[in-house]
């Protein structure tokens, strides 16, 4: 499995983003994609998870381009971006419960377990603090195995503790043959990690 | 790397056109529009039973039916939009609707009037009365997805799926007449069996309609052209940016 | 499929949860309907002849005002995006919420449409109409309500947008709705009328899924 | 006083950005009062009757439909508790915000009524007590309503429940509303009409801000 | 200028979130509020901002008890949440601008450069990106002063070089006789700040 990109360019309400990016990512990677507030890096993640068209450039999954079988490289992602995708009214044990149902996959116990939520896991998550909110959405992503990870700032508002937890997960995910791309402002320390900095591209490029 | 901007690809073929026809079309207009006028106004003879009043028919019919012909123009070029991602066509509609409007407003405001002496109301709850008002909704409500939306290629797209599910209203006020029983008179020009009124009415009438659509195509010659400057400043900006 | 059932279910359990339970959609319908007679007077004669009218109009507001939970919540969460990357057809998305929305926002209505019907005073023979009619009719309301939902569901409370939308496609319903019944009064035949509706009712089940599907996918950009 | 204009000059303009401009109010209030006539048959009598009261319906209706703009964005993105920070009493937020919502929602309708008055054939001594009367009664819309927004502001999409808690409500003011307009038409003397209508909406005046006030200082928490 | 609390205690929803917290703060401090996710740093801050109703406990300003004088207080104190509080609709410079008008200060152009907003004042902040809704969000502090900032994770989603912006902002109000509270996950290095850690309570206490 393995994710490319060619020369993607990036256009929002007339304005250029970013452009002539080129990343590669294959089972066992992390990419951390980096640059200042505004560079695009959440844009770049949502393009790559299918939710923004480019202006021009290919996305290709397995060397087949995603915009002509969305439903197979969909199928094979987790997108976490900056809003929570929690009903509020469920609790985080429900919220689980429906996303696994839905992608018909199913591992929620673990998922809960993974992210330390046991405790927490029958309170409705409007009553959640931030922290907490933020552990049950990254839950998602045990809940719903897939290979490839996009993450857009994942652990803001985590603990300390808990941005370790995550990374060793983050770890144990591209061993077991998984791979990800992440945009954080904290280093994360993840050694193996490729860097892509957007900031460089537009030094590159303009 | 020159950036593949499809939506923003250059109408030149489209502008040459109008170009060439926009000198005519204003010529054509303003003589049809004397004429039609001269026509209905002062030559046709009145009616029997309605009078004088019966010369409302020349402004109020052509713009009842422009309004409905522009749009079904409008669908038609927003599915070729949706469809084949002409660049001039969300343009085109986009372009047409406040004339659209324009003809709405003009026919339920001559019809009014004319309801007054004929039905002795202003207004009756009418179908094809109120399936007109209906297409003025229409065209407001489509100009307002225009407006609400920032990017233009996304309320280009909003605005076409609304110009299609609204296309149903068209038969509807077509044959409304003819569906349930109206106080409005059914259709005596453009019938299956062809025209069924008298020449001295029905030759102001076409005129006028014919006037009515050449100022259609004036107006939408000028703002298609400012959509269009528009639409390559932007581009301009774009581009501006990548070098 | 089972992604189809998983959101049909979330949805209702949700409307439930938020408390548009069964009784709250009534209440709303039974009130709004009580206004008429309060505003036009208690004449009986008067009444029986605006009764269909009324119980429609009412059953069309009633969808109004709970439209914009169609789409609005899950747009302003995030979830929607997770949806749209999920396994399911976005079609079979917009499908699946418009049957909630009809089943926990237009049903009840439906359910109890016989005993206002009486209290307005309406023919018998109407009543069993305008359930008939209203089983038939009121998913092109949904269907229309998700269209309108998601073209505005991008604008922050485009609330009032979405009934300047919506309202005019409703009108269709409304006027073969009410033909219908009074049909029915009028011991004519309501085949025709009832014809229509569902003919609009197929008509939309094709169209609006895919043209709010093609909605959504704007939204998300 | 400053911090109070600002509030209500803010309100004023986010409702015009954010496309609730008066074309749009306008057009709901005309579609909706459209709907009557073709529910109920086009006959001008029948019409005439019923005429009051569905200009007056219609005002509720579009009343309802616009309450939740009240408080419920500024509650989601957290500005209200921000504002409830400054220097304002909640008292005088909540009456801004009022305020704001009676000018952006209200007033229009208020100004197209009579066209529409006379679209449903209405009497013209009818159509001045009809402006005159939603003038004096629609603030007790705004005002009543505010307090059920703020009630509802905590439940995500208390939509319906909100509804549920307004309307009845309302009906007293239908109820003179409607009465005052049809005095009016029977050229009775429609004082003491509207002299109740005022009563209600004085009452509402100092009553309703610090109820509401009250509601919002437990939703935030 | 003083901020003191006496033995404040938490209850959300019948559970204890903490008790018998002590704090005072003078001119020129920073207390800096530590603990893991959960631990009730948010509810402690919109404690002191008075969004929430401790279950007992006494907070005064300058010797008096805010319940009693809460404009008084209010007046002095700036809270920055984990909403944004901005108006999508709005630019930034709009945003700030009714806020200014709103509390009766009158300093926006030096908030929006202070925070380097200059080239995005004008954008309506539905198309910022997280960081740049964020400084927007920051930007109040400056546009309307006062000496008491609350800040609930004030850094999340600003990159590294905005960081060190923001924190010479903070050492500045400070320095100028200011105070501010502020619970983060990231250590911001302020070396004059004070430590509360809320995990430490709870052990104490409990
Ligand atoms: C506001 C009120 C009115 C509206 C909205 C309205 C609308 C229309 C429309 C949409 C048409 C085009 C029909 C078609 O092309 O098939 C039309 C045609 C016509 N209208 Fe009206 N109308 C109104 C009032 C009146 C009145 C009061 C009269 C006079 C009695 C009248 C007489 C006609 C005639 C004679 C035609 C031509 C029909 C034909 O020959 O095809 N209309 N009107
Ligand atoms: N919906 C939108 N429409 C138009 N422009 C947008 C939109 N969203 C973001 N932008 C602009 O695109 C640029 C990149 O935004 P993006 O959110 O990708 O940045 P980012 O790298 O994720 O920044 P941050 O670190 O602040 O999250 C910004 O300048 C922003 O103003
Ligand atoms: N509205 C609420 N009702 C009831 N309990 C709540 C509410 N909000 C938060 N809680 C609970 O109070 C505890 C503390 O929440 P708080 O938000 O103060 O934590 P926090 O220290 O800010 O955590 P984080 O670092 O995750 O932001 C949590 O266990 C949370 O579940
Ligand atoms: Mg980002
Ligand atoms: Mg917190």
């Amino acid at each position: 499995m393995s994710l490319h990109v060619q020369s993607l360019t990036c256009i929002r309400q007339d304005r250029l983003i970013f452009k002539s990016v080129e990343l590669s990512l294959s089972s066992g990677e992390i990419l951390w994609v980096k640059g200042r507030n505004g560079a695009g890096k959440s844009s770049l993640l949502r393009i790559l998870a299918g939710l923004l068209k480019p202006a021009s450039g290919i996305v290709s999954w397995d060397g087949t381009d995603v915009e002509q079988e969305p439903e197979q490289y969909q199928q094979n992602l987790r997108y976490v971006g900056h809003q929570d995708a929690l009903k509020t009214a469920y609790t985080a044990r429900e919220n689980l419960n429906f996303w696994s149902q839905y992608t018909g996959t199913n591992n929620v116990a673990a998922a809960l377990e993974a992210f330390q939520l046991q405790t927490i896991a029958d309170h409705p998550v409007r009553i959640l603090s931030a922290g907490q909110k933020k552990r049950s959405n990254l839950a998602r992503l045990i809940a719903c195995p897939a290979p490839l990870w996009i993450l857009d700032e994942p652990v803001s508002s985590l603990d300390t503790d808990y941005i370790d937890l995550f990374k060793n997960l983050l770890e144990t995910h591209v061993k077991a043959g998984g791979m990800a791309l992440l945009a954080t402002h904290q280093d994360l320390g993840l050694q193996s990690a490729r860097h892509l900095d957007l900031n460089d591209i537009w030094q590159v490029a303009g | 790397m020159a950036i593949d901007l499809h939506k923003y690809a250059n109408p030149t073929r489209f502008l040459r056109i109008a170009n060439a026809i926009f000198p005519w079309s204003i010529v054509v207009s303003v003589g049809l529009l004397v004429a039609g006028l001269y026509l209905g106004l002062f030559v046709a003879p009145p009616d029997y039973q309605q009078g004088e009043t019966v010369r409302i028919m020349f402004v109020h019919v052509p713009a009842a039916w422009m309004a409905m012909s522009v749009y079904s123009m409008m669908a038609v070029s927003s599915a070729a939009g949706l469809i084949w991602k002409h660049p001039v066509a969300d343009l085109s509609a986009k372009a047409a609707a406040p004339i659209g409007a324009c003809f709405t407003f003009l026919a339920l405001v001559t019809g009014s009037l004319w309801g007054q002496p004929m039905w002795g109301a202003y207004w009756v709850w009418d179908a094809r009365l109120t399936s007109m008002l209906i297409l003025l909704f229409l065209y407001l409500g489509y100009m307002a997805v225009w407006e609400s939306f920032e990017d233009q290629s996304k309320a280009a797209k909003a605005a076409a799926i609304l110009v299609l599910i609204g296309a149903i209203n068209i038969p509807i006020i077509k044959f409304s007449v003819d569906w349930w029983n109206t106080l409005h008179q059914p259709a005596s020009v453009a019938t299956m069996e062809g025209p069924k009124i008298h020449g001295s009415i029905l030759t102001p009438l076409l005129i006028m309609g014919l006037a009515y659509t050449s100022l259609f195509v004036t107006i939408f010659i000028i703002r298609v052209r400012a959509e269009i400057l528009g639409r390559r400043l932007r581009m301009l900006r774009v581009n501006q940016l990548q070098e | 499929m089972n992604s189809f059932l998983a959101l049909l279910m979330r949805d209702m359990r949700l409307a439930y949860r938020q408390g548009s339970a069964l009784t709250m959609t009534l209440s709303f319908f039974v009130i709004a309907v009580t206004l008429f007679p309060l505003g036009v007077g208690p004449e009986l004669d008067v009444l029986a002849r605006i009764g269909p009218g009324v119980l429609w109009v009412g059953a069309l507001l009633a969808c109004l005002l709970t439209l914009d939970r169609i789409f609005q919540a899950d747009y302003e969460d995030g979830t929607l995006e997770q949806l749209l990357m999920g396994p399911l057809p976005i079609e079979f998305i917009v499908l699946a919420k418009i049957m909630a929305h009809w089943i926990t926002s237009v049903l009840p209505l439906i359910i109890v449409s016989p005993i206002l019907a009486i209290s307005l005073n309406l023919h018998s023979d109407g009543i069993w109409a305008m359930v008939i009619s209203l089983l038939i009719g009121t998913p092109v309301l949904s269907l229309i309500g998700a269209v309108g939902g998601a073209l505005t569901v991008a604008m922050r409370r485009g609330g009032v947008l979405l009934s300047l939308l919506v309202l005019p496609l409703y009108i269709p319903v409304l006027i073969f709705g009410v033909a219908s019944v009074e049909a029915a009064v009028a011991l004519l035949p309501m085949g025709p009328h009832l014809m229509l509706l569902g003919g609009l009712s197929l008509g939309a089940l094709v169209v609006c899924p895919f043209a709010a599907a093609a909605a959504l996918r704007l939204a998300v950009e």
